[in-house]
């Protein structure tokens, strides 16, 4: 049933008995043409677009617990592209380009709102590479600006501009960029993939591939095997355990990253306000949580849960920009796995094992990615070869050098 | 002014103290030991809020910290706090609470249209509409939405109180301290473990401050008092009321806040509003107690339907009644004690409706109305409770008139400290109710909280979890008379929503999730107990579902046909209360929120009346502003001007510096930079370059040799930690067996730049006249320990400046003395002290690289510095950083740029664009990392990477900077700018 | 020719005055900065340690610890700061160009390195030490747990900081870097505030 | 997480730095298919949920670097020496 006003208005006046649901619960057939491992953002964007864009519908997607239970249930929502290096700032791009034909595209709300995302900077030194970095974005045409402090006040008058540590000297301000609600994007494209005859399998675990001749064949499930031409991986945090069934060792570490929510407010913040000082993000939900996180944690991990000295850090970061946060309440935080790459950057690509595509290495970032994430590894599987604003993220890029290093930290995953 | 709700007698509060209060403009009397909700309750007050969704009229459920209605904005101004539990907020005088969430006011509230445009507003409607089109929705729905949504108002300006952060240590932990807890406290502390008691309480007693339980023949109260008595006795006890332990962490961590102040008006001078604690502990006994819930019928949220336990609370610990009538609806016996309770204190008590078909015996001698095997399916009134509807068994329906209803559903264990690690909570039929599963490693869980629901049994499962966990942490078992109490009458049979309900059935009262949400929900696919929870909000409010959250997955259970354990519980996560920023971030706020480090001439610096800026941790001064001049600019000028003409200072205190010994120590060297260091002679200071093992650019610096088997390393001030860390690995990890020793002296030793022609007149007054300083015995790079007066100093011939320059540290208790005394000998030759910018000009007119080159993404050849990578030796980073792409041609590569227009200003960030070439990305060429305005050439000048930069020299490309407006034409040109030949440098 | 005589700073000067502080009446805090004590870091020299156990006995008395305690004879002490790392200090006559002194005695087996400047250095007791201490120390300062003689290497409010109990008044020694003095003082001082402090002039 | 050290006792992880595995080794420079190597010792990850030894360098104390045996999944630490080698 398409989603609008009318149909609303004519369910509510028959008790809304009609509704259906939003995707069916399929049962695993047999055979595949494309098996999809991991039903988060990721994993169904690109069954949605498997089927809408590249006519294959013969599809599955895996989930080993509810769609969403990953990263994409439990991120800070923020959407933007305002990245520096030419490997990442395109494929970014065509992801707002898709965020803002979205809802139109697969009949959901789920409620992009382009508020606005202002990074803070605090020196002199800071703002050149800001400026470096809204430059690099203009010249992907995609739009940016550079603020000083006067007009960081006017967008947000209430943020400490006489008594901080690390005073804010401006801001990089992009107005397209905001946040997008997390778990409709999920639904949203379940719901598009379902209706083009993908099948949504959760509660389905892969326990092991069939690679027979180098070629993957087929996969092991908690619920059976199953037979396909081609398998994907999005399995986001879990992506080195995934992976090394089928025999890789990838440049990859899982780290938990905390997000954390406040008890609901009356409007206070407009737009998303990121720390240049630290790590820390903000923005309110449409329900009137403050929505906010750190760095992450640190250390590898598969805990699903976050430790103190982050959440001790996160909120000193917080009122560190907001005296005005004091007597506000967190009311929950909770955390995610990351898949941490070692530049920091993800990878969209083939794997040595024929048949088998990669797509991982989204470290805190990847929310933003995944309608172009689900766009360009749909392309892959289907055609075998790249989507150009993708060329980039490619899995031999450590080894040749061509590294995609945004914040030059190096080969350590829990410094990007 | 009179209370009218207010009992004649009994209660805990202290009617000789009589505290006045204003809610919602309106004053009102209350006592010392009232609660803001019971104070409320004995005016009268009903009404006290209004819900999130529907902005229904709502009125207190509960007496405790799982309150998801009666939420104020408490306090004024600065300090207002939104979202306030009324049930958790002590009395005291003076204070101002206002409703929240209503427009224009609580009684009268035009959200509450939301109400009846119910039918279109379900769950999950805004995932189905607003979409078209597409910009209405920043510009229109969005806005609406928000402006709907939310609650209190945050204060605008920053919270004028101060928070404490603090840790503590003990053997056990307890938390809780009712009946289990107290026990829990007194078998630990007895058998002498260091023992924390923590409740959130400002009183200590739990569930025994609201029943009229006897212990020992005593009341529960008295009892307690007792129990207090000793345990404050104990000196290894330490009782912390008023804390809330709201989260588990790994190794036994636990987080508390403590609301240190928060029952006073202002905290008092020097003291914190709150405390955030960390609390380590080798054991912990979760003593929690439980959580009644409802029952879902229609209209069971109006003021008045409150939980059985809550009524009891509030005639019992505060004299309040919550109304004159009292109906009592249950599905178990502990139901029942309300009516017995209510009866007791006077208030008259309509009915007790049982839904069972056998009620409790002990109860028979009320006397009152009992309806068995009935339930409540209707609540009458809008504001507030004026009767309900009963159905039997038979499907009769009667009216009762009450203006209270008392609701019992059962009670919840709480688990939630439980869950925080993963643990997962057990569904037990018969209590049911969920019980902790696994729980985090060294905690025991007693008492209600382990679903033990008689006095008795919490008694005796509090000594017993008590005495196990001083046992596990190495005490003797001590004896222990048992108190003796009632095995009161607990038995439950669930009933989880009343089918005959007519009217909205509300499962979470904060959020409006209805029964009928829940099945909506189960229809469109959302029936894992997570989706639910997502698509309804149920559990999402401020409250967490405390309440809400059993009831819900029970009706999800029910109306998807699966049993409550299949369905599961949705992820109990910390916090148990929601916890304040402040608590969380103490001291570590404003201009405390980090450390600042002060070089060591800090103070003369500021009475030069220097700007600082922050580098790293450090605030250096960046320039130093004479009167007259009109900008810093003017100011750098001046400064770079004076020092290349005669000389200048600068504090240069903040470059890490470590100390490097031992037989292998020049081998150590060798293996961490790209050049080698074991060639050095003694004496010598030789400038080096480090790379990660990937092969990019970590740092440089120079490193003096002292002694044949002893080095100082001198690093960037922004990679100082970072690199004695990464020594320290290399030595540690990778090559333990070599015989070297390292430790920073950065702290030890005040460091002066003395840069410019007259450098070496100025160090000549100085530095003690055995040592000579001419060129031939002191030359460029030379290092020498030397005395300046009494002091032993070290004088480095270094030069970051491009002119003859030394570096003389002295220990840094003399940094003040120094700079003074190096600024009068420099007086009769004009010395300036300069700042960071003009050293940062100075080093771009040499093309010298700084952070802004290197910045983790380029590597040695990048910036220009390939030949320093040795090709006779191996070093961190020389394989990775042979990689293909790192020797691509067309990297960009280290030049230097002016302006073609000479009275351009350039700017770092800029990218370069071939003149004339199109404004793409696929045209982008590199970028300026550094620029400066170079007094000595009369224009601005830059470093910056090009592709190809150094074969390019005379181009000219287009900077191009659009976020500053900034376009310029520059000229590619090599990156010495001043003084090439490097003649300056030999003075 | 210049003189320094005299001029030595502790960074504190001009931040701190002698004085009752805080909370009215009441004193839970004493402070005293201690500016004669010279420290210096030693760190044993690969297969030396023996060879310096020794030499640290003959030359000054003391049995080098072997883990996170002080040892002191006369005015001497050792600290452990770590595996095969140690902070001497001294007062009195030994202070004066004490680094060198044990570079003299020790230096074949050790590694030695002045760090006399390095520190802000506080003497701290009073009532109420533990329980101002309690609101930035991660360690356990608890009778049983932390004896005098006792070291702790920790970080307190986002300093590194040596905590060397001296006795059990209790006394505690607190030393911070140099260049954060400003900041742990900010933070010493607000949290003593509640109990009142006396500022002794060093 | 409360990481034991060696030398200073339990500690806050807050007082240590994270570096990663601790099973990589840095290979043979001069050995044939070094940059291989190098690549694998520099990149490659394991990355188990489970048994983890790792690096942790405990900068907030006594400056040893510590190989820490922990479980990725429960963050319990079993075992932990000093990565130089050596016991006290
Ligand atoms: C706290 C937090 C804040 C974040 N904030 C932002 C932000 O503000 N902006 C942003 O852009 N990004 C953010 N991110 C990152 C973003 O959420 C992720 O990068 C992104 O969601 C990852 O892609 P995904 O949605 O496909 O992953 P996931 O949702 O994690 O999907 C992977 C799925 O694979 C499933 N799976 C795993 N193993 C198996 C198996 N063996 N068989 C079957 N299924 C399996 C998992 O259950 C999971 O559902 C944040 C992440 C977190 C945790
Ligand atoms: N018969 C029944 O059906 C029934 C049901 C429930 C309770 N009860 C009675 O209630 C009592 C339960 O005793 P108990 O000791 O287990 O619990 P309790 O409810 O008496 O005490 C729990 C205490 O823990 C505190 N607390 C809860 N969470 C906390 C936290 N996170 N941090 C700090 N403090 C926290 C509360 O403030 C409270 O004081 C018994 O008397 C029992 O008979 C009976
Ligand atoms: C953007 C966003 C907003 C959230 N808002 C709330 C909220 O208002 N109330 C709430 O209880 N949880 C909120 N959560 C947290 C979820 O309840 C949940 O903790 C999170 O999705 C992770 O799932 P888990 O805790 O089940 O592991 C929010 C999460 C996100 C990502
Ligand atoms: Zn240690």
């Amino acid at each position: 049933m398409k989603y609008s006003v009318f149909s609303l208005l004519r369910e509510a006046f028959r008790g809304h008995a009609g509704w259906t649901p939003a995707w069916r619960k399929a049962e695993p057939k047999s055979e595949y043409d494309v098996v999809i491992v991991g039903g988060g953002g990721h994993g169904l964007a690109t069954a949605y677009y498997l089927a809408k864009v590249h006519g294959i519908t013969n599809v599955a997607v895996l989930e080993k617990g509810y769609i969403g239970s990953g990263n994409a249930g439990r991120n800070t929502t923020i959407i933007r592209s305002n990245y520096l290096l030419p490997g990442n700032e395109p494929f970014y791009e065509w992801s707002m380009k898709l965020w803002e034909g979205l809802e139109q595209d697969f009949n959901y709300n789920a409620m992009v709102s382009q508020r606005g995302v202002l990074n803070l900077y605090h020196s002199d030194q800071q703002r050149d590479a800001f400026a470096r970095r809204g430059n690099a974005m203009r010249l992907h045409d995609v739009d940016a600006e550079l603020l000083d402090r006067d007009a960081v006040r006017a967008m947000v008058p209430f943020l400490d501009y006489d008594n901080a540590r690390f005073p804010i000297h401006g801001g990089l301000l992009q107005r397209r960029g905001g946040t997008a609600r997390h778990d409709a994007v999920v639904w949203g494209y379940a719901r598009g993939a379902d209706l083009r005859g993908v099948d949504i399998i959760e509660n389905c675990e892969v326990t092991g591939f069939d690679i027979a001749g180098g070629r993957v064949t087929g996969l092991d499930t908690t619920r059976g095997s199953i037979k396909a031409k081609k398998i994907g991986l999005a399995v986001a945090g879990n992506t080195s355990r995934v992976a090394s069934l089928a025999g890789l060792r990838l440049p990859i570490e899982s780290h938990v990253l905390q997000a954390f929510v406040s008890e609901g407010i009356k409007p206070a913040i407009d737009c998303v306000v990121t720390f240049g000082a630290g790590h820390f993000y903000i923005s309110q939900s449409d329900k009137g949580g403050l929505v906010f996180g750190g760095d992450i944690d640190g250390y590898n991990s598969y805990a699903w849960r976050g430790n103190l000295p982050t959440v001790a850090d996160v909120m000193e970061e917080g009122m560190a920009i907001w005296p005005g946060l004091g007597r506000i309440r967190m009311l929950r935080q909770w955390g995610g796995l990351m898949d941490m790459s070692m530049d920091g950057s993800p990878i969209i690509d083939r794997t040595p094992v024929a048949g088998l595509y990669l797509n991982c290495g989204w470290c805190y970032g990847g929310f933003k990615a995944t309608p172009a994430s689900g766009w360009c590894f749909a392309h892959l599987i289907a055609r075998d070869e790249p989507y150009e604003v993708a060329a980039a993220l490619r899995l031999d890029r450590y080894a040749t050098g061509a590294l995609i290093d945004e914040r030059g930290a190096g080969a350590q995953p829990n410094l990007h | 002014m009179n209370a009218p709700h207010r009992l004649a007698q009994g209660g805990l509060i202290d009617r000789a103290r009589p505290l006045s209060f204003v809610f919602d403009g309106q004053a009102y009397a209350g006592c010392a030991g009232d609660t803001l909700a019971s104070a409320l309750m004995a005016n009268g007050v009903k009404l006290v809020g209004r819900s999130f969704k529907y902005h229904r009229p709502r009125g207190i459920l509960t007496a405790g910290s799982d309150e998801p209605n009666a939420l104020v904005e408490l306090r004024t101004g600065p300090r207002r706090e939104p979202n306030t539990r009324v049930t958790t907020v002590e009395l005291y005088d003076g204070l101002v609470a206002a409703s929240q969430n209503r427009w224009p006011s609580l009684a009268f509230d035009i959200g509450a249209v939301n109400d009846w445009l119910s039918r279109f507003l379900v769950a999950g409607f805004y995932y189905k509409t607003f979409m078209c089109p597409a910009k209405f929705w920043e510009m229109l729905y969005e806005p609406l939405i928000r402006r709907a949504a939310g609650l209190g108002r945050a204060a605008g300006a920053g919270d004028p109180d101060h928070y404490e952060k603090a840790f503590a240590h003990c053997d056990v932990l307890v938390i809780g301290g009712g009946p289990a807890g107290l026990m829990a406290a007194l078998a630990a502390g007895r058998a002498g473990a260091r023992v924390i008691l923590a409740d959130e309480d400002f009183r200590l007693g739990g569930r025994l401050l609201a029943e009229r339980y006897e212990i020992d023949g005593k009341p529960g109260t008295e009892w307690v008092a007792e129990i207090e008595a000793e345990l404050a006795s104990l000196p290894d006890v330490r009782i912390m009321p008023r804390t809330t332990v709201t989260s588990v962490f790994d190794h036994g961590q636990y987080g508390a806040v403590e609301r240190v102040n928060d029952h006073l008006p202002v905290p008092p001078e020097h003291e914190p509003r709150q405390r955030g604690w960390k609390i380590v502990a080798k054991r912990a006994v979760l003593a929690a107690g439980a959580l009644e819930r409802s029952i879902a019928f229609g209209n069971n949220d109006r003021p008045g339907v409150m939980l059985a336990g809550a009524v009891r609370a509030y005639a019992n610990r505060y004299a309040a009644a919550p109304g004159r009538r009292v109906a009592v609806f249950t599905n178990n016996d502990d139901g029942w004690r309300t009516a017995a309770d209510a009866h007791a204190a006077g208030i008259e008590v309509a009915a007790v409706i049982d839904s069972r078909a056998e009620p409790p015996a002990q109860f028979a001698a009320l006397g009152i109305e009992v309806l068995t095997g009935a339930q409540v399916s209707h609540v009458h009134g809008g504001q507030g409770v004026r009767g309900i509807d009963v159905v039997d068994a038979r499907g009769r329906l009667t009216k009762i008139d009450c203006d209270v209803l008392a609701v019992s559903g059962g009670w919840n264990p709480a688990v939630h400290l439980t869950c925080h690690l993963g643990g997962k909570p057990v569904w037990s039929d018969n209590l049911a109710a969920f019980t902790p599963g696994a729980t985090p490693p060294g905690m025991h869980v007693a008492g209600a909280a382990n679903g033990a629901l008689t006095l008795a049994e919490c008694l005796h499962a509090g000594v017993a979890a008590g005495a196990m966990a001083a046992v596990e942490c190495g005490f003797p078992i001590a004896s222990f008379m048992m108190p003796s109490a009632e095995d009161e009458a607990s038995g439950v049979t669930a009933l989880w929503h009343v089918e005959e309900s007519r009217a909205k059935a509300f499962v979470d009262f904060q959020n409006d999730v209805t029964v009928e949400d829940i099945a909506l929900a189960n229809r469109e696919g959302f029936s894992s107990v997570e989706h639910l929870k997502r698509y309804t909000t149920l559990g999402m409010a401020t409250d967490q579902g405390k309440a809400a959250n059993v009831t819900g997955l029970a009706i999800l259970a029910d109306v998807s046909g699966r049993a409550i354990a299949e369905v599961g519980t949705t992820t109990y996560r910390p916090p148990y209360v929601p916890v304040s920023f402040g608590a969380m971030t103490g001291h570590h706020r404003s201009r405390d929120f980090r450390p600042v480090r002060l070089a060591p001439s800090h103070q003369w610096a500021e009475e030069q009346g220097a700007v600082f800026v922050e580098a790293g941790a450090w605030l250096r001064a960046q320039y130093y502003p004479r009167d007259g001049e009109k900008d810093w600019l003017e100011t750098v000028n001046r400064e770079v001007t004076a020092t290349r003409a005669s000389v200048g200072v600068c504090d240069v205190s903040t470059l890490g510096k470590i100390e490097i010994e031992g037989a292998d120590a020049a081998i150590f060297l060798d293996r961490v930079y790209t050049n080698t260091f074991s060639s050095l002679p003694v004496g010598k200071s030789r400038y080096g370059l480090m790379l990660r093992e990937d092969g990019f650019v970590m740092d440089d610096g120079t490193t003096s040799r002292l002694a044949p088997e002893r080095f100082v390393m001198t690093t960037t001030t922004a990679q100082a930690g970072r690199v004695m860390q990464h020594l320290e690995f290399c030595h540690q990890v990778l090559w333990p067996e070599l015989d070297v020793q390292m430790v920073s002296v950065s702290e030890q030793w005040a460091q002066f730049s003395i840069a410019g022609p007259r450098s070496r007149a100025v160090l000549r007054k100085l530095v003690d006249e055995r040592y000579d300083l001419s060129d031939k015995a002191f030359p460029h790079l030379a290092a020498k320990e030397v005395a300046v007066g009494s002091v032993t100093a070290r004088l480095f011939r270094l030069s970051f400046s491009g002119e003859m320059a030394y570096e003389l540290a002295v220990p840094a208790r003399y940094g003040d003395a120094a700079i003074r005394a190096i600024m009068a000998a420099g007086e009769e030759f004009s010395m300036i002290p300069y700042g960071t910018e003009a050293l940062g000009t100075m080093r771009i007119e040499k093309g010298h690289v700084a952070g802004n080159e290197i910045n983790g993404q380029l590597t040695a050849r990048d910036l220009g510095l390939g030949r320093m990578m040795s090709s006779r030796k191996d070093y961190v980073g020389r394989v990775m950083a042979q990689r293909p792409a790192l020797l691509e041609p067309d990297r960009p590569v280290l030049v230097g740029f002016r302006p073609a227009d000479r009275k351009a200003r350039l700017r770092a960030g800029a990218h370069f664009i071939p003149l004339g070439a199109t404004v793409t990305a696929a045209n982008d060429e590199g970028h300026m990392t550094s620029v400066a305005f170079s007094p000595m050439l009369g224009h601005w000048i830059g470093l910056g990477v090009l592709k190809r930069g150094p074969q390019r020299i005379g181009e000219r490309v287009r900077a191009y900077d659009p976020v500053r407006n900034g376009d310029v034409e520059v000229e590619i040109c090599s990156p010495v700018f001043f003084d090439p030949e490097g003649a300056r440098l030999y003075g | 020719m210049v003189s320094f005589a005299g001029l030595e700073r502790s960074t504190l000067d001009g931040l701190v005055r002698p004085g009752h502080y805080g909370r009215a009446g009441a004193t839970g805090l004493l402070i005293e900065e201690r500016r004669d004590l010279a420290f210096a870091s030693v760190t044993a020299k690969r297969g030396k340690r023996f060879a310096l156990v020794n030499a640290v006995n003959t030359a000054f008395g003391v049995a080098l610890p072997d883990g996170p305690r002080r040892a002191t004879r006369g005015s001497v002490t050792f600290a452990g700061t770590g595996p095969d790392q140690w902070i001497a200090s001294a007062d009195g006559s030994e202070a004066a160009g004490f680094a060198n002194k044990v570079r003299a005695r020790i230096g074949p087996f050790a590694a030695v390195s002045d760090q006399s400047d390095a520190r802000l250095v506080l003497r701290l007791s009073g009532p109420r030490v533990c329980d101002v201490l309690a609101k930035g120390v991660p360690v356990d300062l608890h009778a049983q747990a932390f004896k005098p003689g006792d070291i702790a290497c920790t970080v307190v409010s986002y300093i590194n900081t040596q905590i060397d109990m001296l006795d059990d008044a209790p006394t505690y020694q607190l030393a911070a870097p140099r260049s954060m003095a400003g900041s742990f003082w900010s933070w010493l001082t607000a949290s003593a505030a509640e109990f009142g402090y006396d500022v002794i002039a060093p | 997480m409360r990481i034991p050290c060696p030398y200073c006792g339990p500690r806050g992880n807050d007082e240590f730095i994270y570096l990663g595995d601790a099973t990589v080794r840095r290979p043979d420079p001069q050995a044939l298919g070094a940059s291989d190597a190098f690549y694998e010792y520099v990149y490659l990850r394991d990355n188990p949920s489970g048994l983890h030894q790792e690096l942790w360098y405990h900068g907030g104390g006594c400056r040893s670097w510590l190989v820490v045996t922990r479980n990725t999944r429960t963050h319990e630490i079993s075992d932990v020496t000093f990565a130089a080698g050596g016991k006290l």
